[in-house]
C-alpha cells in the first residue's frame, strides 16, 4: 500500500503534486520559523524556531530526493537531524546556563556586547 | 664689424665702435671697492675700534679713481671689454638666440668713463668726509657703514661698467641693497627702518620693470651683451625704420622693451610715479645722502636710458614719455621743495627736480645735455648735501631753516658757507656757472625739438622756482642775523659719549656749535673748486668735453643731421642761435628767482624764526603752500591706493587660508568621524535585531535580484 | 514572458486565467499569511490573535488553491493527503510561534513534526519519516519540554497564569512578518519562474540496479517464485549480483532469469546502501558531532558548586589519595 | 669600487642609525654627527667621480632582482639633477645635527636615530631608478618626520604631525594609483611587468591624451601636496611652526623638493602631452601660490609661519619654471630646489637659534635683536637677501631663470624667427609679469620680517634674562660653523653657478627634447612679416 501512495499510483500524467508544491510548503515553514525566531523574545522558543527551520530544510531535501530519484537527499536529512540534535543539546544546555545566570529567559537581557 | 650703408641719416653714422679688449687692470676698478669690503668685514670681525676702516676705504677708492683716470687717458674709441669669468651660460640649441650667455665682464666706452670718473671721484671725497662725520659711531656701526659704503661703490661700478644687461641688473639691485643698509644705518630709529624698507620696495618695483625689459630684450634679440645687442642688424634695421618714420614696421616686442626699461629707470632715479622713497631716504647719514641719493645711485636711471638709447629710439612713444615724466617730476618736486623747512628735504626734492631735468634732456634727444647735467649736478649737489651735513653735524642734528640764521658770521663756518654759496649758484643756474651751461643745453634742445616747446616753457618756469628755493635756503640759514638753536641730535645713537653737544637748552648761546674739522672743510673746498671748474668742460673740444665722451658711446645721437653738437643749425629761436638765446633767457629767469628769494627771506628779516615778507606772501596764497608742505599728499595717496588695499587683501587671504582652504581639509578629517558616530548606534547588542537585519538584507537582496532578472529577461 | 503556462490549453498569447490569476493568488496568499502572522503573534490584546489565525488559515487555503490550479489537473482527491498534511504543518507551525506559553508551542511543534513525517511518507522516504518521529519528536522535543519545565518559574500564587512579559509581546511583529513573507513571495516567484512544465514525480525504473546489490534477497525471491531450484544460486561478482540492466535478467546458476514481479528494494534498504556505501565518512563525522555535543552539553550544564577553600583542599587530597590507591 | 658609492650613500646612514639606537643616550649626539659626516663621504665620492661630460645618462647605476615574476627589482642610479639634490641632502644632514646640538635635551637617541633614517630615505628617493625604491623611500620619509614633529615639536604638535602625515599620505596614495596604472599600461605593451623607470618612460608616451591627463592628475595629487602647490599647502605652516629646528630645516630644505623632483622626474618625464595641455592651469596655480602665500606672509605674527609661507611662495616659482618646459625654466627650477634648500634652511636654523634663547616666535614680543646679537643679525640679513633673490646671491640666479623661462616659453613669440630667444611653450609674458610681482611681494614680507626682528628698537619678552639660556648672547662658535657652509654656498653659487649649470644642462635638455613642442593650432599666429602693412601688433600669447 505504501508503494502505491509513494508512487502516486494513478495513471500518467496525473502529475498532481509537483516539486514546487513541496518547495512552497518548506519555504512557508522556513519563513514561519524565521518570523518566530525574530519576533519571540523567549530563548527557548527561538531555539524551537531554529528547529522549525531545520525541519523545513529537511522537507525540501527529501522532496528534491524524491523528484530527482536520488537518495542522497534523504541521507543528508539524516545529517540534518544529527546536527539539529547536537545543536538542540548544546543550545538547551546554554539556555539553562543563561537562565541560571539571569533568572530570565528573555533574549534582550543579554546585550552587553552592544557597540 | 658691420659697416652701415652710407645713408643720408647720420644715425650713429660711423660704424659702431670697434670692440677692443681692455687691459686686465680695468677690472681692478670694481675690484678695489670689493677689497675694501673684505678688509672692512675683517676689521669688524676683529672688532677694530678706530677710524681705520675709513682710511682703508678712502685708499681703495682713491686707487680706483686713479685707475679710472688712467683708463680715461688710455681709452681711444668704441668698446673695450674685459671678461672676468663666465657667470651664467647655458644653451638649448645651436640657433643664434638659442643660448644665454652673461659673463661677469666689463665693457668700457665713453659713457662708462664719464660716469665712473665722477662716481669714483665723489666716492673718495665723500668717504674722506664720512671718516670724520661718522666719528661719533666709531665703536658702534663705523665698520658696518664702510662695508656698505664700499659695497655700494662696487655695485655702482658693476652697474656702470657691466658689459651686459645682467651685470647692469646685478649692480642695479646691489646699489638698492646698499641704499637699504645705509638708510637703515641708524636702525634704532623706527622711521629710518621704515624709510629703508620703503626705498628698497619702491626700487624693487622699478627692478621688476627692468627685469621684464631684460627678458624681452633677450627674447627679441637673442642676446643681452651690449656689444652684440647694439651691433645687431635687426636693431639697426629698426633704427633705420624709426628714422624714416615707418613705426609700424617695428614689432611690438621691440617697441615694448624701452617701456619696461623706463619703469626701472623711474624707480631707481626717483621719477614721478616712484619718487616717494627719495625724500624719506634722508633718514640715512648725510654722506650717504650726498653720495647715493644725490650724485651716483639716482643717476643710474639716466645711465640706463643713455646706455640703451638705441632701444629707446626704436619706440615711437618711449622718449616723449621720458621727456614728459621728467618735466612733470621737475615741476612737482620744485613746488614741494619750495614749501619744506628741513634743508636736507629741500635738497632731496631739488635732486628729484634736477633728475627730472636730466630725463627731460634725454627725452628731447640731447643725451649730451643730459650727460653734462649729470656731471655738474653730481658735483654741486654733493657739495650742497655735504654742507648741510656739516651744519647738521655742528648743530647737533638741527636742520630746520627756521632755527638757524647767519652762519657766515659764526667763526669756523666760513668754508662751509662759501661751499654752500658756490653750490647754490650752480643749482640756481647763475650765468657762467657749470649748472647754468648744462641746464641751458637741455632747455635749448627742448625749445627747438618739434613738439616739445611746452616742455621747454615748463622747464624754464621750474628753473626759476629752483633758483628761488635754492637761495631761500642760503638767505635763511647762512646770512642774516646770527641765531642758532641746537637740534635734539636724534641722529646720534643713545650711546654714551655724545655729551659734547647734548645739553640743548635753547636759552641762548650756552650751546657752542662744533665747527667742522679739516676733513670736512677740505672736501667742501675741493668740491667747490670742481663745481666751478666743471663749467670749463663746456668749452673743451667742439661741443664740450662731455659731448666728445658721449659721441663715441651708444648714447650718441644727433637726429637732425646738424654737426653743431645736438643744436639745430636750421632751427632758430627768436632769430638767434638756440644756445645763445637760451643763455640770455635762463640767466634772466635765474636772477629773477634769486631776487625773489632775497626779497622774501633776507630783506628786513630780524630773526631766524620768521621772515615777514615770505609769511605774508604765503598767507596770501591760502591753502596751496600748506598742500605743498605736505608733499601734495602723494604719500597718503599711495597709502590709500596701493599699500592699504594690499594690506586688506593680505588679511582677507589670511582668513581665506585659515577658514576656507584649511577648513576644507579639516572637514575632510571630520566627515568620517561624524559618519562613524552615526553608524555606531546601529549595534544595540540584541541578538534578534541582528537576525532581523540579516533577514531583511536577504529579502532585499532577493527582491533586487528578481527585479534585475525581470528587467534583463 | 509568462510564469505558469503549464496547463493553459489556449494558444500562446491569449492571456489564460492561470496567467494572471495564479500570481494574484500566490501574492494574496503570502500577504494574508503575513497579516495573519503579524496579528497572531503574542500581543497584549489576545482577541486579535484569533482573527490572525483565521486570516492565516485563509492564506493557507489560497495557497492550496493556487497550487491546485498550478497543477492544472482535475483529479483532486488522490492528492488530498498532501494538502491535509501541508495544512496541518503550516497551521501548527503558525500556532507554535504565536502561542504565548512555551509548552504549548513545543507541543504544536511536535504536531508539525508528525505532519512533515506524513509528507515524508508521501515522498517515499518511510525510513526518514519514522526516524523523524522517533528521534526528532521523541528525543529532541522531549528535551525541549524538559528544559522548558526546568526554566519556567513556578507560578507564584498571586497570578495563576502569569505569562512573563517576554513571552507576552512579540518584537516588532509587523516588520518581521512583512520581511518574512516578502522572502516567501520572492522564493515562490523564483520557484515558479520559467518552470513551464512542473515535472511530476518520476517512476522509479532502475530498481534492478538497487536490487543487484542484494544477491541473497534475489536468490530467496527467485526460489520462492520457483523460477530456479532451491539449490541454485545467483552468480555474484564480488558481492554484487550479475544483473544485466538491458534485459532486466539476473544470471543464476541455471542461466539468466527475469526478476520476479513485484520485487522491490524498499526505501530503507536503498537508503542503507546509499548511506554506508556512498557516505561512510559522513557517518563517522555525524557520530563525532553527536559525541562533542554530548560532552559540551554535560560540561555546560554542570552545576557550578562553589566550594570554600578548605573544602577544595580536602577534595584535592581526596583525589590525590584516590590516584595513589589505584597506582599501587 | 665606484659601484658601491651610491648604495653606500643610502645605507650608511641606516647603519649609523642602528648604532645610535643601540649605544647609550649620552653618546647619541656625537655619534650622530660622526655618522652624518661619514655618510657624507660617499656623497662627496659621487660628486667627484661623477662624469659631468655626459651628465644626462644615469651613472653609478646598479640593480638587484627582487621578485622576478612581478618585475620588482631594486635599481638605483643618478644623473646630474639627482646628484645635486643628493649633495644638498648630504650637506644639510650634518648641519641639522650640529644645529640641534643644544636644542634637543631629552630622548636625543630617538631624535638622532630617526634623523639618520630620514637622511637615508631622502637619498634613496633621489637615487631611485625604479618605482619600487622611489615609492618606498618617498613614503618612508613621512614616518621620521611625523615622529620628529610629534615628539619634539612645540605646543600643538600632535595636530600638526597628524595632519602632515595624513594629508601627504593620501596624496601619495593617489599618486601610487597613477603610477601603477602606468606600470600596467607598460605591462600590456611589453607583456611582462616591469617598474624600471626607463621602460615606463619609453612606453608612457604611447598613452592617449586623456589617459595621460588622468595619470598626470593622479601623480600631481601626490606631488602637489608635497610641493606644496597652492590649494594643498595648508599643512606646511602648521608642520613648520610645530617642528623642531632640525625638522624644519630638513622639511624645508629637502622634503619639499621631493614634490618638485617628483614632478620633474615623473610628470614631466612621463606625460608630455598632458603637461603641455595643462601648463597654463598649473602655471596659474603656482602664480596664485606665489602672490597668495606672499601676501599672507605679510600679515603673519609668527616668524616661523612667515618663513613657511615664504617657502610656499618660493616653490611656486619652482613649479612655474618646471611647467615652462624649456631649458631655462627647468634649469631655473632645479637650481631653485637647491638654492631654496640652502637659504630657507639657514633661515630656519637662525630662527631656531633665536628660539633657543627667547623661547618665542611671536614678532610682537621680540624685536631689534641687532643691538644684542650683531652676528646673528648679519647672518639673518644675509640669508634674507639670498631668499629675496638679490643678484650676486644664489636666490637671484634661480628666480631669474624661472621668470625668464616663463617669459620666453610662448608659442606666439616662438612662431617664426621674429624672436630668436623665445622657445615654444604654453606660458608667456603675461604669466611672467604676474609672477614677477612675486619679487616685489617677497621684498615686502621679508623686509617686514627683518625690519621687525632685526632692526628697530630692542624688544625682548618680559622676564627674559640671558643667563639661564645656557647659550652665549650672540651666536656661539658651533652655531656659526653651522651657518658658514650655507653662507659660503649661497655666495659662491650666486657668483659662480657654472659647475651647477654644467651638471644640470644635459639632463634638462634631454627632458625638453622629449617634448617636440608644436604649437596647438589655436595659438599659432602668423609671424609678423618684416614689412607687411598690418599695423596692429601681433596678439601676444
Amino acid at each position: 500500500m505504501l508503494e502505491v501512495l509513494a508512487q502516486g499510483a494513478f495513471a500518467e500524467p496525473m502529475a498532481s503534486i509537483t516539486l514546487a508544491h513541496y518547495l512552497v510548503l518548506s519555504g512557508a515553514m522556513f519563513v514561519l520559523g524565521l518570523v518566530g525566531f525574530v519576533t519571540r523574545r523567549n530563548l527557548i522558543i527561538m531555539f524551537l524556531c531554529t528547529e522549525m527551520m531545520f525541519q523545513a530544510s529537511g522537507l525540501a531535501l527529501v522532496a528534491f530526493a524524491r523528484y530527482s530519484m536520488n537518495l542522497d537527499g534523504q541521507t543528508f536529512v539524516i545529517f540534518v537531524l544529527t546536527v539539529a540534535a547536537a545543536e538542540a543539546a548544546m543550545g538547551l544546555a546554554l539556555v539553562v546556563l543563561l537562565f541560571r545566570k539571569q533568572e530570565s529567559l528573555s533574549a534582550e537581557v543579554w546585550n552587553q556586547l552592544k557597540g | 664689424m658691420l659697416d652701415l650703408a652710407p645713408i643720408a641719416m647720420t644715425l650713429a653714422a660711423d660704424s659702431p665702435a670697434a670692440v677692443a679688449s681692455a687691459p686686465a687692470w680695468v677690472m681692478l676698478i670694481p675690484a678695489m671697492p670689493m677689497i675694501g669690503v673684505v678688509l672692512c668685514t675683517l676689521m669688524s670681525i676683529m672688532g677694530v675700534r678706530s677710524k681705520l676702516p675709513a682710511f682703508v676705504t678712502v685708499a681703495c677708492l682713491a686707487v680706483s679713481f686713479l685707475l679710472t683716470v688712467f683708463m680715461f687717458t688710455g681709452h681711444s674709441e668704441g668698446w673695450a671689454t674685459a671678461v672676468g669669468w663666465e657667470w651664467l651660460h647655458y644653451s638649448w640649441g645651436d640657433g643664434n638666440g638659442q643660448n644665454f650667455t652673461a659673463n661677469f665682464a666689463f665693457a668700457v666706452d665713453g659713457l662708462t668713463i664719464l660716469w665712473m670718473l665722477f662716481v669714483t671721484g665723489l666716492a673718495t671725497l665723500i668717504a674722506l668726509y664720512a671718516s670724520e662725520y661718522m666719528a661719533t659711531d666709531v665703536g658702534q656701526g663705523y665698520n658696518r657703514f664702510f662695508i656698505a659704503f664700499n659695497l655700494f661703490v662696487f655695485s655702482m661700478a658693476c652697474l656702470v661698467m657691466g658689459s651686459n644687461l645682467l651685470m647692469l641688473y646685478l649692480g642695479w639691485e646691489g646699489v638698492g641693497l646698499c641704499s637699504y643698509l645705509l638708510i637703515g644705518y641708524y636702525y634704532k630709529k623706527p622711521e629710518a627702518v621704515a624709510a629703508a624698507k620703503k626705498a628698497f620696495i619702491v626700487n624693487r618695483i622699478g627692478d621688476v620693470g627692468l627685469a621684464l625689459g631684460v627678458y624681452l630684450a633677450f627674447v627679441h634679440f637673442g642676446t643681452i651683451e651690449y656689444t652684440e645687442l647694439f651691433a645687431s642688424e635687426k636693431l639697426q634695421g629698426y633704427l633705420h625704420d624709426a628714422a624714416e618714420g615707418h613705426w609700424s614696421h617695428i614689432p611690438w616686442q621691440a617697441s615694448a622693451i624701452p617701456l619696461f626699461l623706463m619703469v626701472g629707470a623711474f624707480g631707481k632715479s626717483a621719477q614721478l610715479p616712484l619718487y616717494v622713497w627719495l625724500p624719506d631716504a634722508m633718514e640715512g647719514p648725510t654722506p650717504v645722502s650726498a653720495l647715493i641719493h644725490a650724485a651716483t645711485m639716482v643717476t643710474a636711471g639716466v645711465y640706463l636710458i643713455a646706455r640703451t638709447y638705441p632701444l629707446f629710439q626704436v619706440s615711437e612713444i618711449a622718449l616723449p614719455i621720458v621727456a614728459w615724466v621728467g618735466t612733470l617730476t621737475a615741476l612737482l618736486a620744485a613746488t614741494i621743495g619750495m614749501a619744506q623747512f628741513d634743508i636736507k628735504r629741500i635738497m632731496a626734492y631739488s635732486t628729484v627736480s634736477q633728475l627730472g631735468y636730466m630725463f627731460a634732456g634725454l627725452g628731447v634727444m640731447t643725451s649730451v645735455g643730459a650727460g653734462f647735467h649729470v656731471l655738474t649736478h653730481a658735483f654741486f649737489k654733493a657739495l650742497l648735501f655735504l654742507a648741510c651735513g656739516a651744519v647738521m653735524h655742528g648743530f647737533a642734528g638741527q636742520l630746520d631753516l627756521r632755527k638757524l640764521s647767519g652762519l657766515w658770521k659764526v667763526p669756523g663756518w666760513r668754508i662751509v658757507t662759501i661751499g654752500m654759496f658756490v653750490g647754490c649758484l650752480n643749482l640756481a643756474g647763475f650765468p657762467l656757472t657749470a649748472g647754468f651751461f648744462s641746464k641751458d643745453m637741455i632747455l635749448a634742445e627742448a625749445f627747438v625739438t618739434p613738439g616739445f616747446a611746452l616742455i621747454g616753457w615748463i622747464l624754464l618756469f621750474t628753473a626759476g622756482l629752483t633758483a628761488y628755493y635754492t637761495f631761500r635756503v642760503f638767505f635763511r640759514v647762512f646770512v642774516g642775523p646770527v641765531e642758532y638753536h641746537a637740534g635734539d641730535d636724534h641722529h646720534g645713537d643713545d650711546h654714551a659719549h655724545d655729551d659734547s653737544h647734548g645739553d640743548d637748552h635753547d636759552a641762548g648761546h650756552g650751546f657752542h656749535p662744533h665747527a667742522p674739522g679739516w676733513a670736512i672743510n677740505f672736501v667742501l673746498a675741493t668740491l667747490a673748486v670742481c663745481s666751478i671748474v666743471a663749467a670749463g668742460l663746456y668749452f673743451i673740444g667742439d661741443h664740450g668735453w662731455v659731448a666728445g665722451m658721449i659721441h663715441d658711446s651708444t648714447a650718441h645721437i644727433d637726429p637732425h643731421g646738424d654737426e653743431a653738437g645736438g643744436s639745430h643749425g636750421s632751427a632758430a629761436l627768436f632769430g638767434l642761435d638756440p644756445h645763445k638765446a637760451m643763455y640770455y633767457i635762463s640767466s634772466v629767469v635765474g636772477i629773477v628767482g634769486i631776487i625773489f628769494a632775497y626779497a622774501f627771506h633776507l630783506h628786513g628779516r630780524k630773526s631766524a624764526g620768521e621772515a615777514p615778507a615770505a609769511d605774508a606772501f604765503k598767507a596770501a596764497l591760502g591753502p596751496i603752500p600748506r598742500w605743498a608742505e605736505n608733499k601734495w599728499y602723494v604719500d597718503e595717496l599711495y597709502q590709500f591706493l596701493f599699500r592699504g588695499p594690499l594690506l586688506v587683501l593680505s588679511h582677507i587671504f589670511r582668513y581665506v587660508d585659515m577658514l576656507l582652504v584649511d577648513g576644507l581639509v579639516n572637514l575632510m578629517g571630520w566627515l568620517p568621524y561624524a559618519v562613524g558616530g552615526r553608524l555606531r548606534r546601529g549595534q544595540d547588542g540584541v541578538l534578534q535585531s541582528y537576525a532581523a537585519s540579516m533577514a531583511g538584507g536577504l529579502a532585499l537582496f532577493l527582491l533586487v535580484i528578481l527585479l534585475l532578472v525581470n528587467q534583463s529577461a | 514572458m509568462s510564469v505558469y503556462t503549464r496547463g493553459c490549453p489556449r494558444p500562446i498569447g491569449v492571456p489564460c486565467v492561470n496567467d494572471f490569476l495564479l500570481p494574484i493568488l500566490m501574492y494574496g496568499a503570502c500577504a494574508a499569511g503575513a497579516v495573519g502572522t503579524a496579528l497572531a503573534l503574542p500581543r497584549r490584546k489576545p482577541a486579535l490573535a484569533l482573527i490572525g489565525g483565521l486570516v492565516v488559515a485563509s492564506g493557507i487555503g489560497l495557497m492550496a488553491l493556487m497550487l491546485f490550479l498550478a497543477a492544472g489537473d482535475v483529479a483532486l482527491l488522490p492528492n488530498l493527503f498532501f494538502y491535509v498534511f501541508a495544512g496541518l504543518a503550516l497551521g501548527s507551525g503558525l500556532r507554535m510561534i504565536t502561542h504565548p506559553t512555551p509548552v504549548y508551542s513545543a507541543l504544536y511543534f511536535i504536531l508539525t513534526i508528525i505532519a512533515s513525517a506524513g509528507l515524508y511518507v508521501l515522498l517515499g522516504a518511510e525510513f526518514m519519516a519514522f526516524a523523524l518521529i522517533i528521534i526528532y519528536a521523541g528525543a529532541i522535543l522531549i528535551t525541549y519540554l524538559f528544559v522548558i519545565m526546568l526554566a519556567t518559574q513556578a507560578p507564584v500564587e498571586g497570578e495563576e497564569e502569569a505569562v512573563p512579559d517576554y513571552d507576552a509581546v512579540a518584537r516588532e511583529p509587523i516588520w518581521a512578518a512583512a520581511v518574512g513573507f516578502v522572502l516567501l513571495a520572492t522564493l515562490t516567484t523564483v520557484m515558479f519562474r520559467g518552470a513551464d512544465s512542473l515535472p511530476g514525480p518520476e517512476i522509479n525504473n532502475d530498481r534492478g540496479t538497487a536490487l543487484a546489490s542484494m544477491p541473497l534477497r534475489i536468490q530467496r525471491a527467485l526460489r520462492e517464485s520457483g523460477a530456479i531450484e532451491t539449490s541454485a544460486t545467483v552468480e555474484t561478482v564480488d558481492g554484487v549480483a550479475a544483473f544485466d540492466a538491458v534485459t532486466g535478467e539476473v544470471l543464476t546458476s541455471e542461466g539468466p532469469k527475469p526478476l520476479p514481479e513485484g520485487l522491490e528494494a524498499s526505501n530503507v534498504e536503498t537508503l542503507g546502501f546509499n548511506l554506508l556505501r556512498d557516505h561512510p565518512m559522513t557517518i563517522e563525522i555525524a557520530g563525532v558531532i553527536l559525541l562533542m555535543a554530548m560532552l559540551g552539553a554535560t560540561v555546560l550544564a554542570r552545576r557550578q558548586v562553589d566550594l570554600d577553600e578548605d573544602a577544595k583542599a580536602k577534595q584535592a587530597r581526596h583525589l590525590a589519595v584516590g590516584s595513589e590507591a589505584n597506582d599501587a | 669600487m665606484s659601484q658601491m658609492l651610491l648604495p653606500g650613500a643610502i645605507l650608511l646612514p641606516l647603519v649609523f642609525a642602528a648604532l645610535v639606537a643601540l649605544l647609550p643616550q649620552e653618546r647619541a649626539r656625537s655619534l650622530a654627527l660622526v655618522g652624518m659626516l661619514i655618510s657624507a663621504i660617499p656623497v662627496l665620492g659621487l660628486l667627484f667621480s661623477f662624469d659631468y661630460a655626459h651628465a644626462a645618462d644615469f651613472q653609478f647605476a646598479g640593480s638587484m632582482q627582487w621578485i622576478a615574476e612581478f618585475g620588482l627589482e631594486v635599481s638605483v642610479g643618478i644623473d646630474g639633477v639627482s646628484l645635486l639634490l643628493i649633495a644638498l641632502t648630504g650637506l644639510l644632514g650634518p648641519l641639522c645635527v650640529l644645529g640641534s646640538w643644544t636644542a634637543i635635551k631629552d630622548r636625543t637617541r630617538l631624535f638622532f636615530t630617526w634623523l639618520l633614517i630620514l637622511q637615508a630615505a631622502m637619498i634613496g628617493v633621489f637615487a631611485a631608478r625604479d618605482l619600487l625604491v622611489f615609492y618606498v623611500c618617498f613614503e618612508f620619509t613621512l614616518v621620521p618626520m611625523f615622529i620628529l614633529i610629534n615628539v619634539f615639536g612645540s605646543t600643538n604638535r600632535k595636530a600638526a604631525a597628524i595632519k602632515f602625515f595624513i594629508y601627504t599620505f593620501t596624496g601619495s596614495m593617489i599618486a601610487l594609483a597613477g603610477l601603477v596604472y602606468l606600470a600596467m599600461h607598460t605591462a600590456d605593451a611589453i607583456g611582462h611587468w616591469t617598474f624600471a623607470l626607463d621602460d615606463l618612460m619609453l612606453h608612457a608616451s604611447t598613452m592617449s591624451g586623456t589617459e595621460q591627463a588622468w595619470v598626470m592628475a593622479a601623480m600631481l595629487a601626490g606631488f602637489a601636496v608635497k610641493v606644496p602647490l597652492f590649494p594643498f599647502h595648508t599643512w606646511l605652516p602648521l608642520a613648520h611652526t610645530e617642528a623642531p629646528t632640525a625638522g624644519s630645516v630638513i622639511l624645508a630644505g629637502v622634503l619639499l623638493k621631493l614634490g618638485t623632483y617628483g614632478i620633474y622626474r615623473f610628470v614631466l618625464g612621463f606625460v608630455p602631452l598632458a603637461v603641455v595641455e595643462h601648463a597654463p592651469l598649473l602655471a596659474t596655480l603656482s602664480i596664485i601660490g606665489i602672490v597668495y602665500a606672499g601676501l599672507i606672509c605679510w600679515v603673519q605674527t609668527d616668524v616661523k609661519k612667515l618663513v613657511a609661507y615664504s617657502s610656499v611662495s618660493h616653490l611656486g616659482f619652482c613649479v612655474l619654471g618646471l611647467v615652462a618646459v624649456n631649458t631655462t625654466g627647468l634649469s631655473g627650477s632645479v637650481l631653485y630646489m637647491l638654492n631654496h634648500g640652502l637659504s630657507t634652511g639657514a633661515l630656519f636654523l637662525l630662527i631656531g637659534f633665536m628660539y633657543e634663547r627667547y623661547h618665542t616666535r611671536d614678532m610682537g614680543q621680540i624685536g631689534g635683536l641687532a643691538a644684542k646679537m650683531p652676528v646673528w643679525a648679519s647672518f639673518m640679513v644675509f640669508f634674507t637677501m639670498a631668499s629675496v633673490g638679490l643678484p650676486g646671491l644664489n636666490g637671484f640666479i634661480s628666480e631669474f631663470l624661472c621668470l625668464l623661462g616663463t617669459f620666453q616659453s610662448s608659442f606666439g613669440l616662438a612662431a617664426g624667427d621674429a624672436n630668436p630667444g623665445a622657445t615654444p611653450g604654453a606660458l608667456g609674458p603675461w604669466f611672467a609679469l604676474f609672477a614677477a610681482t612675486g619679487m616685489v611681494i617677497a621684498a615686502i614680507y621679508l623686509l617686514y620680517m627683518v625690519g621687525k626682528v632685526v632692526w628697530g628698537p630692542l624688544v625682548e619678552p618680559e622676564g627674559h634674562d640671558d643667563s639661564h639660556t645656557g647659550l652665549p648672547i650672540d651666536l656661539s662658535a658651533r652655531e656659526i660653523t653651522t651657518l658658514m657652509p650655507l653662507a659660503i654656498a649661497c655666495l659662491v653659487f650666486g657668483l659662480y653657478p657654472k659647475p651647477l649649470m654644467q651638471a644640470i644642462e644635459a639632463p634638462v635638455n634631454s627632458v625638453v627634447a622629449s617634448y617636440e613642442l608644436e604649437a596647438p593650432a589655436a595659438t599659432i599666429e602668423h609671424a609678423e612679416p618684416h614689412d607687411s602693412g598690418a599695423s596692429e601688433p601681433e596678439a601676444d600669447h
